[in-house]
């Protein structure tokens, strides 16, 4: 069955974007990076679904789609505001606070 | 072949009982009608959406009351995915009332700094809707999106003061760092759905471990949805974003995040632990127990080092998150899982209590000393008598001294700990006991500022508080006072027949 | 459990009658001192009517039973319940603490000390009194705990505000060893209860009572016993305070102001040996006969280490404190032994010890006041400048030493008699070498005791204060403007009853022990007392 | 109680005074209290409160004394009065006047309180009260003009009751608290003048000295209780303190021999500090800091007899435990015979009169004790009798002669000297009472001295007998040296009246003065110009007591005038306890609150003594079968020559020195050595003359006495002074470094390394969002694997 590569495709999806998150330093590419997480699970689920033979997993790819289209709409505010505040968003400068 | 399943299956509407569902709907209501008045009213006239907000959250406990005095006790939705029962009421009228008293504490505070008042609210609003619909959530998806729900209004609320690059920071952190969370933990319950081949929390409970065996996949989706929530808690190791987002945000944001958020995040692990996963403790008993240790642990030890009364009570809170994790650590250990969960839910509603008490007293001296320094508390009793008396009673309940609500809590987590009365409990019975001694140092040492130093620079102007702030703070201290020497009044709660569907029931 | 349950409202009344005063007096305006002052005082003495009146009702032929039980549902869930009652033991601490503190009251009257503010310093000591005298009624291990910590605060900002220059370091650190004591105490209190629950037999329901613990703890093994035991001990030994607890005290009673240094000594210290008595011990018996010898011998060092401490003070309230390790150590070695002459010994002891070290505290204050200082190398010739006080203090050294006709006597000589034959199944060989070393040490307190009257009281005063006398010290009557006063009308109010009190008991023991001995007996019904 | 008298009646007549013998030291004690509070407004300052209760307790122990011997009289008459003269006999049987009350019990043990009446008790009973008396009349006088007038007579009094309160004790708890009582005002009395440093070192010494022996008494009461309580609770219905209860275990021969051993030897070391017996003597010389009637009564007559009291008190424990019937070697006789001989040398060396009769104290402890322990018990008792006269006698006439004719000074060699012209009443009583302290025939030293070497010889304790007579000579030597340098040869100092204010004594009495209350400068200014006078007789209030005393001092002791044939031994008659077994009624015969032991003597008692043969069922006795030496001319003049020997050769040395200067004598000196010196003591009183004067001379001269006064001054003194200093440095060290350190380091340290950890952490907040993540994934990531390895 071709579940098996879905999910390999999934998990590599999952780890790129794990890989993003942690090593880029531009705001925009993080977001890109778990944007790439979400899908992988999103096709997880699918792949689930066809193999479980429910329709639970597509309901829930639907749900996270929605959602994660609010998330980036927020995370592309904030970047804007940080950029307006401080003309840049590279991540590692942001530590006014810590300790 | 996709649509060939979809074909296979017969739509029929849902039975929807709007009693059960009535505080959500007038939190939506309200939502709507904030932003409509909002629209309207001019900006001297702002402050109404602050009292409307207030008026929603009181209206929405209407119905919770109606609910817990009706007799049927359980009532599910949904085949079983939304359901409200007494846990579900407690833990919502927690919250409703932790966001109104939060409310209280804003009106001042973002009056003054003329932010964005009906947007404020309206966010509030939104946040603490998620978090009631967490209360009901026993479905993967449900409690992701109530997740979410209740997590973006206040990634939003914590990057609230535009200008101040602080607030800014504490909001983009909180937000990515809660993003990639949540990713994780979606990638988990992928996992779950995929073994269990169901997201309702219930079938996954009876399908898990059918006697015991499973494999690493079960193991890796438990853990990253876990992980997911222990984000959410702010439990060491991922406490990393709190520190910073609690110090940036506003503070009544701070102190919606550090009780309301945090008590989300428990219910949502409370339910995930005694429905989603009761038969596999073994995954999760280890995990939550390092969790704890380590939690309350590093908690006590960095709030050591705080200088900042904001950060401070960061790390309070979070060594205290560490405490309410400590019961979990046993729940799925024969007789403990009752006393628990009781545990969790009486120190959930303790520490809401105290903490929010905490940040009321903190906003309103701050609002005279202009500065979030420990330091800037001296002489605080000789000036200010009622206000450090205030300060020293929640405090002292944080420290867990009776007769405050404090020590009940903590009395409640030893308890079940010790219900268990395997060595690891035990183990963690002492490390609870010793870390509870060890807080004392700090809460102790604000306490001598309060009580035993000078005022800096003969700061003696007395205090004023606004009526607002002086009803946040008669609340929480009569909730303090009454939990702890009357604490039958909240012991009945979170009893564990309550929690529909634990143990796959 | 037999109990008689009649007149249950007196002991509530009594634990809770300062409340009410503490709730009058938060109205009251700061600047009003006079009422507030007065408002405490009366509270106090109302109090202390309650108290008398408890004495009058108090069934003396049934000493041993609980007497006013009262049982009331508190915290259902967790089968923890508002039970008090008083029986012998308990008696003598919870009148003492009623007295004590309307005495503190009387001398604070014109001994606030800096910074003033007598509203909250005697509203903190109102709280105090309803913590004391709870945790001596309370029958119910969870309401024990909970009094046994509500007086933590009030002492740490009594000591931490209006104490010494080091008051700071020595209320945290009162207040930190105390802490982790009960912590400790509390994990121990739970273990127990579930523990016993395991051990109960059919339809019996399970619950924090401590009669019914004491009746059914024995049914425990002997490891588990010994843990729970441990628990407990080390949350009561820090308050005791016993060897190698006691760092605390010296610090707290040095740099608490005179009121709380008395309190402390009179009725808090108390709190843990009452704890032994009254909880641990009965309830564990086996895990008690394990412990005793250790316990016993921490006492011994106790007393040694104490006297030790005493010869190398050069501060009279330093030297005062650190007698108080020693006098607790022979309370302690009395408890150690498990019969029934020893407990009769140690709770005498406690009393006793509550009355002469406290004068001896009050004395401190009152010196600190008329000289501005403590050091015993500065003092000289008291009896010369004011000779009541000087007397009164060689009177209450008299006392504290353990000479014979008073107080002292009757909690010492006992106890270190006990320690000769120890209950059945303790090492007898110990016990006596115990007995040796404590004799020598009441040798050890009449050398420190004699040492600091004879250096203060005794010989020519020092150039620096002996201006402004010219041996009409002897009538007390230098009208020169300084602060070289004699006893004054508050302390003589405030200290009579103390001094009485120390003779009389210890002329006739008897009022005492006749009181406590059943309460003991049924105590010890597990060692076969 | 009733049932008591009936069963009382039985054999022995009791009477009011018997019954309420309790009252006698009650009297005072209320006195005490009445001085306290009422003494300063009165018109003699309170002092007539102390002297009407002093007598008024001595006439009822004069009437329970006559009582007494009627009862004896009466019990012989009703028996057999057949006392078969030598190896043993045994009197019937006179049941002391027990009346007990229960005081408090605990753990059900009961503390009793009350009397316990019989020839002993009130032997002491009448001297206490006697003596008292005498020495409040006589201070009434010395006294006056005194600051603390007051104060002074109210701890006289508390004294005398709490003297007698312990003598007339039925358990051993009432006699502890009158023997600290006793210590308490012996600590106040001395330190009386507290002005000066050296007074109050010296009662903080005694007070503490004594307070070293009384561990033993704590710790002996415990072994002793709780080895007899059982037997004394079955047998007699009496608790393990009960006195009469323990002499009866302690003979019953069901004692355990350790328990009587070790609880003997306890109780010893408490009658080693108190009455100064070596090696915890050095106490007393010091005590004469106190004023002089102080010394007289509490420190040579009364307080520190109570060792030797309580050694006869229980005395069967002593016999037993120490096995003095069958030894003749023991802990008693051997502190006893080491404490004459130290003592009577040092008093050779002092130059203080009052130290000289201080040093004859202990010295005539040591006799009682070596008595005692020699298991002559009637004639140790009967010594604490004599002694108490003649020492008072001598102390208050050493008082009168500063008081009056040295100006306050007590230096013989300084101050006084032919005195004996100018105070011919206060040297003719002092001569009397030095006699009867040597033991001259026929005065009371004599009778009772004499018969105590003479037992301790016939009970096989020769070699003692031998250090008894030795003892002897030295007595008789110091104290005519003694009397020499105070009422013969030439006048010096003040006894010359020269008037030197830089004189120590004077200088603190004159401090007084000044700070005497304001109505006291009237008898002030009277009383201090003595000086002026020059020296001259005392007043009436002082030369009665001291002539009463003289008066005693020679007749007492026909009280017990064994060479005039035993009808001459009253003494003996109606002190000695009967040591024949009797039949005891069980604890039935104690009635509710009291317990009362009334021995049935007559029907089946037995004639055989306590000892010799074993017990019946249900019979007890109460004391040892002591053998008496037949009192023999010869062995008395042996011992007489012995004391002639030592005042003749002390006179005539005394003469050589102090009136003849002979300087070629002292040359000799010069050509001394030390090794030849030692065997010279007794003999070259020359070489004796020119070491007078430097202390180090005279130890080279005198090894034995340089030894003794090294021992006493360096090591014994030594000990007592620096025990409290070592302690203090020890005291230090372990506070500074131990509890300062250690056990509060630790505690400190752990909040330190707590904030230090904390420290660590922070880096990990580096406020880095990528690092933020990367923590939080690692984690995960370690968590999942680690779940993930151990679940499949």
């Amino acid at each position: 069955m071709l579940t098996t590569q879905f999910l390999l495709l999934g998990a590599v999806l999952f780890c790129i974007g794990i890989y993003g998150v942690l090593a880029r330093k531009n705001a925009v590419m993080v977001l890109m990076s778990i944007e790439l997480i979400l899908n992988s699970v999103n096709l997880n689920l699918l792949a689930f679904s066809v193999r479980n033979g429910s329709v639970d997993g597509n309901t829930f790819a639907l749900y996270i789609i929605a959602i994660a289209a609010a998330e980036v709409g927020v995370g592309l505010a904030m970047v804007l505001l940080i950029y307006r505040n401080r003309r840049t968003i590279a991540l590692d400068e942001l530590s006014e606070m810590k300790g | 072949m996709s649509s060939s399943i979809l074909a296979r299956v017969p739509w029929q509407s849902p039975a929807i009982d709007y009693h059960a569902i009535a505080p959500e709907i007038v939190l939506a209501g309200g939502i709507c009608l904030i932003i409509l008045v909002d629209l309207f009213i001019s900006e001297s006239r702002k402050w109404i959406t602050a009292s409307l907000a207030g008026f929603v959250m009181l209206g929405a406990l209407l119905p919770i009351l109606t609910l817990a005095v009706s007799d049927s006790d359980v009532r599910t939705m949904f085949d079983g995915r939304y359901v409200v029962d007494e846990f579900a009421l407690t833990l919502k009228a927690l919250f409703l009332v932790a966001g109104y008293v939060v409310v209280l504490l804003s009106q001042n505070h973002v009056e003054e700094g003329d932010y964005y008042q009906g947007e404020y609210y309206t966010l509030l609003l939104t946040s603490v809707t998620g978090m009631v619909m967490m209360a009901s959530s026993r479905d993967l998806v449900s409690i992701f999106v109530a997740l979410e729900f209740l997590s973006i209004p206040a990634y939003m609320l914590a990057a609230w003061r535009k200008r101040d690059r602080k607030s800014n920071e504490a909001g983009v952190k909180y937000y990515l760092l809660g993003v990639f969370a949540s990713a994780v933990m979606l990638y988990g319950m992928s996992l779950l759905y995929g073994v269990t081949g169901s997201t309702l929390l219930s079938e996954i409970g009876s399908r898990l471990t059918v006697e015991g065996q499973f494999g690493g996949v079960e193991a890796l989706g438990i853990t990253f949805v876990v992980i997911g929530f222990a984000f959410k808690v702010s439990a060491v190791p991922f406490h990393s974003w709190a520190p910073d987002t609690y110090e940036g945000a506003p503070i009544p944001v701070t102190a919606f995040l550090s009780v309301a958020s945090k008590a989300a995040g428990f219910v949502a692990l409370v339910t995930l632990v005694y429905v989603g996963f009761p038969r596999a403790q073994d995954v999760w008993q280890p995990f939550i127990w390092v969790l704890a240790a380590i939690t309350m642990t590093f908690g006590n030890l960095l709030a050591l080092r705080q200088s900042n009364i904001v950060r401070l009570l960061a790390y309070s809170s979070i060594s205290q998150g560490g405490f309410i994790l400590m019961p979990l650590a046993v729940a799925g250990t024969g007789d403990a899982a009752g006393p628990a969960l009781q545990a969790v839910v009486v120190y959930l509603l303790v520490y809401a209590a105290m903490n929010l008490g905490m940040f009321a007293v903190v906003i309103t001296v701050s609002r005279t000393t202009r500065s979030g320094e420990i330091s800037s508390l001296g002489g605080l009793f000789s000036y200010a008598p009622a206000l450090g008396v205030l300060m020293t009673i929640f405090l002292a309940s944080l420290a867990g001294i009776p007769p405050l609500g404090g020590w009940i809590a903590k009395f409640g987590a030893f308890r079940a700990v010790l219900e268990a009365g395997s060595g690891w409990a035990y183990a963690i019975a002492v490390i609870g006991a010793v870390n509870s001694v060890v807080a004392f140092g700090y809460y102790g040492n604000i306490m001598r500022e309060v009580w035993m130093k000078p005022a800096p620079h003969g700061e003696t102007t007395t205090v004023r508080t606004p009526s607002s702030l002086v009803a946040a703070l008669s609340i929480t201290v009569v909730g303090t006072l009454l939990f702890g020497i009357l604490p039958g009044t909240i012991m009945r709660f979170g009893d564990l027949v309550d929690l529909t569907g634990a143990f796959g029931g | 459990m037999d109990v008689l349950r009649d007149q249950n409202w007196v002991l509530s009344a009594g634990t809770f009658l300062p409340l009410v005063g503490v709730l009058v007096m938060l109205f009251i305006p700061k600047a009003e001192e006079e009422l507030s002052k007065l408002v405490a005082l009366l509270t106090a003495v109302a109090t202390l009517g309650v108290g008398v009146y408890t004495l009058t009702q108090f069934d003396f032929d049934q000493a041993d039973k609980l007497q006013f039980f009262a049982d009331a549902e508190w915290i259902k869930v967790i089968s923890s319940n508002y039970t008090i009652g008083l029986d012998g033991m308990s008696l003598p601490l919870y009148f003492l603490s009623m007295v004590v503190t309307v005495l503190v009251m009387i001398y604070s009257w014109n001994h606030i000390p800096s910074p003033g503010n007598p509203k909250a310093f005697l509203i903190l000591m109102l709280i105090l009194q309803t913590g004391m005298a709870g945790t001596f009624v309370s029958q119910d291990l969870i309401l024990f705990f909970v009094f046994f910590e509500v007086v933590l605060l009030p002492m740490y900002f009594m000591i931490g505000v209006w104490g010494g220059e080091q008051r700071q370091y020595a209320s945290l650190k009162f207040f930190l060893y105390t802490m982790f004591g009960s912590a400790l105490m509390l994990v121990a209190f739970i273990a127990l209860f579930f523990k016993v629950r395991g051990a109960l037999p059919e339809g019996v329901e399970a619950s924090f009572s401590i009669p019914q613990l004491v009746e059914y703890g024995g049914l425990l093994g002997r490891s588990a016993q010994i843990w729970i035991f441990g628990g407990m001990f080390v949350g009561f030994a820090v308050k005791v305070p016993m060897f190698p607890f006691h760092t605390w005290l010296p610090d707290a009673h040095t740099q608490a102001p005179t009121q709380g240094s008395v309190i402390l000594a009179a009725i808090l210290l108390k709190l843990g040996t009452y704890g032994f008595v009254r909880i641990a011990i009965p309830v564990l018996p086996e895990a008690a006969k394990e412990w005793a010898p250790w316990i016993g011998l921490l006492a011994v060092i106790g007393i040694i280490y104490g006297a030790l401490g005493c010869l190398a003070q050069t501060d009279m309230k330093r030297l005062i404190a650190f007698s108080s390790v020693a006098h607790m150590g022979f309370v302690m070695l009395g408890i150690s032994t498990l019969t029934p002459m020893g407990f009769n010994a140690a709770i005498f002891g406690m009393v006793a010890h509550g009355l002469i070290t406290g004068m001896l505290f009050f004395i401190a204050g009152s010196v600190k006041e008329r000289y501005h200082t403590l050091e015993i190398a500065r003092l000289s010739g008291m009896l010369k400048q004011i000779p009541k006080l000087g007397w009164i203090l060689g009177f209450c050294a008299m006392a504290s030493l353990g000479l014979p006709g008073l107080a002292g006597f009757w909690g010492e000589f006992p106890a270190i008699l006990s320690a000769y034959s120890p209950a059945v199944g303790l090492p007898e060989e110990t016990f006596r070498t115990f007995m040796v070393i404590a004799a020598l040490g009441t040798v050890f307190a009449a050398a420190y005791l004699l040492w600091l009257f004879q250096r203060t009281a005794f010989g020519e005063p020092k150039p620096e204060f002996a201006g402004g006398d010219h041996g009409h010290g002897a009538h007390g009557d230098d009208g020169h403007g300084d602060d070289l006063h004699d006893v004054n009308i508050f302390e003589w109010i405030a200290w009579t009853p103390f001094l009485i009190a120390i003779v009389v008991f210890g002329v006739y023991p008897q009022l005492m022990f006749k009181v406590i001995d059943p309460a003991v007996q049924v105590a010890l019904r597990a060692f076969g007392g | 109680m009733f049932a008591a008298e009936a069963a009382a009646e039985v054999h022995a007549s009791t009477g009011w005074f018997l019954e309420h013998a309790w009252l006698i030291p009650i009297i005072p004690a209320v006195a005490f209290a009445l001085i306290i509070f009422f003494g300063k407004r009165m018109p003699m300052k309170g002092s007539e409160f102390g002297v009407a209760s002093m007598f008024a307790s001595l006439v009822l122990a004069v009437g329970a004394a006559w009582q007494w011997i009627q009862r004896v009289d009466g019990a012989s008459s009703v028996a057999h009065s057949a006392v078969e003269e030598g190896a043993y006999h045994s009197a019937p049987f006179v049941g002391p006047i027990i009346r007990e009350w229960t005081w408090w019990q605990s753990g059900g043990v009961e503390f009793g309180i009350g009397q316990h009446i019989d020839g002993l008790a009130l032997t002491l009973l009448v001297v206490v009260a006697f003596i008292s008396s005498l020495v409040q009349v006589y201070s009434l006088e010395y006294l006056r003009g005194d600051r603390r007038y007051t104060h002074f007579f109210a701890a006289l009094t508390l004294f005398s009751a709490g003297m007698l309160g312990m003598v007339l004790a039925p358990n051993m708890v009432q006699l502890i608290l009158g023997w600290e009582i006793m210590g308490l005002c012996s600590f106040l009395l001395i330190g009386h003048w507290w002005e000066e440093e050296a007074n109050s070192r010296a009662a903080l010494k005694a007070f503490f000295t004594v307070r070293v022996g009384d561990v033993g008494l704590l710790v002996g009461t415990g072994i002793l209780f709780f080895s007899a309580n059982s037997w004394t609770q079955e047998n007699l219905g009496v608790s393990g303190f009960n006195i009469s209860g323990l002499s009866a275990w302690a003979m019953s021969g069901a004692a355990s021999q350790s328990a009587l051993t070790w609880g003997a030897v306890a109780l010893f070391v408490a009658c080693i500090g108190k009455s100064g017996q070596f090696p915890l003597h050095t106490w007393l010389p010091d005590a004469m800091a106190g004023p002089t009637p102080v010394s007289s009564l509490l420190h040579s007559s009364t307080m520190v007899v109570a060792g030797v009291f309580l050694v006869g008190r229980l005395y069967p424990v002593f016999w037993e435990g120490m096995k003095i019937g069958d030894t003749n070697i023991n802990f008693i006789v051997l502190i006893g015979g080491i404490t004459i001989v130290i003592a009577a040398l040092l008093a050779f060396v002092q130059h203080d009169i009052k130290k000289v009769l201080a040093y004859s104290t202990v010295s005539q402890l040591g006799y009682m004790m070596l008595g005692l322990g020699a298991g002559a018990w009637i004639a140790a008792i009967f010594h604490i009798f004599t002694h108490a006269f003649f020492k008072a006698c001598l102390f208050l006439a050493a008082g009168s002669v500063s008081h009056s004719g040295s100006h306050h000074s007590f230096d013989m060699k300084k101050d006084m000297g032919g005195l004996a012209k100018k105070m011919p009443i206060t040297a003719t009583t002092w001569i009397i009472s030095t006699l009867a302290l040597a033991g001259v025939f026929p005065l009371a030293g004599f009778f009772s001295k004499d018969e105590i070497i003479d037992n301790v010889g016939h009970n096989g304790y020769n070699a003692f007998m031998i250090v008894g007579l030795s003892g002897a000579f030295l007595t008789a030597a110091y104290m005519t040296r003694a009397t020499y340098l105070t009422f013969f040869g030439e006048s010096r100092g003040a006894a010359a009246g020269e008037h030197h204010d830089n004189h120590g004594a004077h200088a603190v009495h004159d401090d007084h003065g000044a700070h005497a209350v304001h109505d006291d400068h009237g008898a002030h200014a009277v009383h201090d110009d003595h000086g002026a006078k020059g020296p001259h007789e005392s007043p009436k209030l002082i030369t009665v007591p001291l002539m009463i005393l003289a008066a005693l001092a020679v007749v007492a002791g026909l009280a017990n005038a064994t060479p005039f044939g035993s009808n001459w031994e009253r003494f003996k008659k109606y002190v000695e306890p009967s040591s024949e077994y009797v039949m005891v009624e069980s604890a039935s015969a104690s009635g509710p609150g009291e317990s009362i032991v009334v021995p049935a003597a007559e029907e089946g008692a037995k004639k055989e003594g306590c000892a010799t043969v074993a017990p019946d069922e249900g019979m007890v006795c109460y004391f040892p079968t002591v053998s008496h030496a037949k009192f023999k001319w010869s062995k008395a003049a042996l011992s007489l020559v012995i004391v002639a020997l030592g005042l003749v050769s002390s006179w005539l040395f005394c003469i050589q020195y102090y009136t003849r200067r002979d300087r070629r004598l002292v040359g000799l000196t010069e050509r001394n050595t030390v090794l030849r010196g030692g065997y010279k003591v007794l003999w070259n009183k020359y070489y004796l003359d020119a070491l007078y004067e430097t202390v180090i001379v005279r130890a080279v001269a005198y090894p034995i006495s340089r030894a003794a006064y090294w021992l006493n001054q360096n090591v014994l003194d030594g000990i007592v002074n620096t025990v409290g200093k070592v302690a203090r440095r020890v005291a230090g060290w372990v506070y500074r470094n131990i509890d300062q350190r250690v056990v509060d380091g630790a505690v400190n340290g752990s909040g330190a390394a707590a904030r230090g950890s904390g420290g660590v952490l922070r880096p990990v907040q580096s406020g880095k969002v990528n690092q933020y993540g990367a923590l939080l994934f690692a984690a995960a990531a370690i968590g999942a694997l680690i779940l993930v390895i151990i679940n499949t």
